[in-house]
């Protein structure tokens, strides 16, 4: 059931895709996206490790080496690829030449403050590239369950946990729904097939204006 | 200028304890791994070590976590090491964690002479807590100061006695900033060219920023995860 | 991707009277002189340039400067221009001069995301006048702003479709950080190849920096002066 | 006479050069110091347009293409070199990277101030690199003739130029003598064959002590 939700949420985030666009996926639902490009989007994957040209996992036998992917992970690049260090690498990301990122949370709340890294009283594992992505990407989507395992909600009034960023996210991906930050609060762009208006709204603390074009997610 | 050194415990012996150590490396790429197994070897104590991630539990910075020579870790993600949560609850290793284009950047300010930079990342989180911060043009920042170290161990692909250095693929990494930021840096490399073989405009790391050179002895490829 | 443009009056066509440009180059080494002739010949005017030198007087951006097209320029050094100095002395041109290094670094700011830096170049000198300043570890720093502009000229030696550039020898000088600094950057190249006919690890300008891209019609090759 | 001046002052400043050295030279009399490197000496020169490994000047013949120098004119690269961007330059100048700087200047004082890039009232060039070098080289020797054309004296108790830099100079080499720059004020390490400390102190603004082995300076 969670693999069958990360496929929906990851095929519906690539739609977020366009051409020309400047992409980084953080872990996990995220990165699902890179198996489900568009036929013919023409977009180009930083992984902020140092690879501007990420391409599709590869094939045992296609292993370079020394090439992997944020998640240390076997890699791979297309043509027209480049290398370089990471203080380059997060010169794109905090200069704002990325057009789009895709990260998993926490937490988000109706002011688009995300939370992603951190649980206190947990082990803490740090926060990597998370909060220069948040701060630095043109424009950030969150992708993600719409609730916790345990039914808990994520979609706040105002994020409990220890922030990655403030009023940095545009638009939530979920398995129920496809919800935008707007100045005036979240709204209701898209509903999965099947579902109400009411139980998405159960699932989600915040308050949510719905659009008068409510569309079916389409995957 | 010749800066080869016959090995690397030679090239490590002057390391004293407490010593600050920058190492590069993100997760198993580009990692020193013949100067880290010769700093166990040596055993020098009550380390800090600023290195993105702290290895896992037989490879990489994790070694010297595991013979109890580092005494603080400077990080951005740590998530991949169980002997590393251990320490740190136990109070046996202190922990900074940064944002890592944070981190990169605080250790390029450190190789070029930048005291502190204002930078959008974390701005309205813990990570900005008892920092300045300011805004410019409706954006806000928040200051961060460069970071340096007593010694730096990177790892590169090819390099000359000179000390010029290329990296290959996703292993460059932080090791051509941490190799700017450190009094001593000691590069490790696979092949070792003749002066003029590197194409001069695609040397990665200059000579002037590297001042002990060696050979590594051998060099584990490991992958981490199948991503 | 395809940044291609079909030649420079084009790629250039959409810059509106009062833009602030950068241009690369160093003397005449490294200077995109097609993008340069085509901005002559549309005629924009009330520039803001920002370029380390000023050209000489039928060549790089003294070309402008002959057509009064510059409101104002920002450089390091303007000596080698005689033009140059008749228009600062009869008030129509403004001339901002900042220490070569702190030009570079806060280009490379502007590019990076980086709101301000703390340098040491210029503190107790008129160049720190009204800027703040303060001390880490005794040693004086001067707060110096990021930089950017609209548009940015660069001239690489290959390129391709992406945008990715390597330059040769010392035409790299600001061109690579200049590409980063601009909301429209635009390359002019002396050979355009085919995505990955350049090696991935000696790409000096990935292609995100790069909106739009053109082959130069000829390029002239200046010395400026037997050293 | 004043290019004879000016080869005396580079031979000598030349002696400067330490082998393991990375070096910046100056426009006017310190470049000139690229043509009396000892030989067998093992430095390298940077050339703040993005090339260390600067050589000795080319013949017509050797012109490479984009291959200039600090002062614009064609250079020649020695094997070994790097080429890189003014960015990637100035953080090995103002990060400490270079030992050595050699400027000429137009003012020193006793207080190791320089003054070397504007003159009120004339034209203003621009400090190109000057500040930059000042403030960042491990060591900055200035090699200059000890007085104007005019006979001004250039050695002061304080500048009365813009400063270059402030408390950065470590050494003045003269036609006429050696003098560093101590926390004491000047000391007057080497006299120019056949001067009389005397000649070198009327030609002298701030007052010298005389080191108790004063040299005589051999070239």
């Amino acid at each position: 059931m969670g693999k069958h939700n990360h496929l929906f949420i990851a095929k519906r985030a690539a739609q977020e895709l366009q051409n020309g666009f400047y992409v980084v996926l953080g872990a996990g639902i995220p990165k699902l996206v890179l198996g489900h490009v568009p036929k013919g989007a023409d977009v180009m994957f930083l992984s902020e490790n140092g690879l501007l040209g990420l391409g599709p996992r590869p094939q045992a036998a296609e292993v370079v080496p020394d090439l992997t992917d944020a998640q240390k992970g076997t890699a791979a690049a297309v043509p027209g690829s480049s290398c370089f260090s990471s203080a380059d690498s997060f010169a794109m990301i905090r200069g704002s030449h990325i057009d789009l990122a895709i990260l998993d949370a926490l937490e988000v709340d109706e002011k688009g403050n995300l939370a992603n890294w951190m649980i206190p009283g947990q082990m803490i594992k740090g926060m990597g590239a998370a909060l220069d992505i948040a701060a630095g990407a043109r424009r950030l989507v969150i992708a993600m369950e719409h609730r916790t395992k345990d039914k808990k909600i994520k979609i706040l009034r105002d994020c409990t946990l220890p922030l990655t960023g403030l009023g940095v996210v545009s638009r939530i991906i979920t398995e129920m729904a496809v919800i935008d930050v707007s100045p005036d609060g979240l709204v209701l762009r898209e509903i999965a097939p099947g579902l109400s208006v009411d139980e998405v709204s159960r699932a989600t603390e915040a308050g949510m204006k719905v659009d008068k074009d409510l569309k079916i997610v389409q995957v | 200028m010749n800066k080869v050194i016959k090995d690397a415990r030679t090239a490590i012996a002057d390391i004293p304890d407490g010593a600050a150590i920058m190492i590069g490396g993100y997760g198993l790429c580009g990692v020193p791994e013949n100067l880290i197994q010769a700093l166990c070897d040596k055993g020098a104590r009550n380390l800090t070590i600023i290195s993105n991630n702290v290895g896992v539990d037989d490879f990489g910075v994790g070694l010297l976590l595991h013979k109890r020579q580092v005494k603080k870790m400077i990080s951005t993600y740590v998530g991949d090491n169980q002997l590393f949560e251990e320490l740190v609850l136990n109070g046996d290793l202190q922990i900074e964690l940064n944002p890592q284009g944070t981190f990169a950047e605080r250790i390029r300010a450190g190789g070029a002479g930048i005291g502190g930079f204002y930078t959008p990342t974390g701005y309205g989180t813990i990570v900005a807590e008892n920092k300045e911060t300011r805004s410019w043009n409706g954006k806000q920042y928040v200051l961060e100061l460069a970071l340096r170290a007593q010694f730096a161990f990177v790892k590169a692909w090819k390099g000359d006695r000179l000390g010029n250095l290329i990296y290959r693929k996703t292993a460059q990494n932080f090791n051509p900033q941490m190799a700017t930021a450190a009094d001593i840096t000691i590069a490790e490399i696979e092949e070792l060219v003749e002066p003029g073989e590197l194409d001069p405009d695609s040397i990665h790391t200059p000579g002037i920023f590297v001042q002990r050179l060696l050979k590594g002895k051998h060099y584990e490829t490991r992958i981490k995860r199948e991503s």
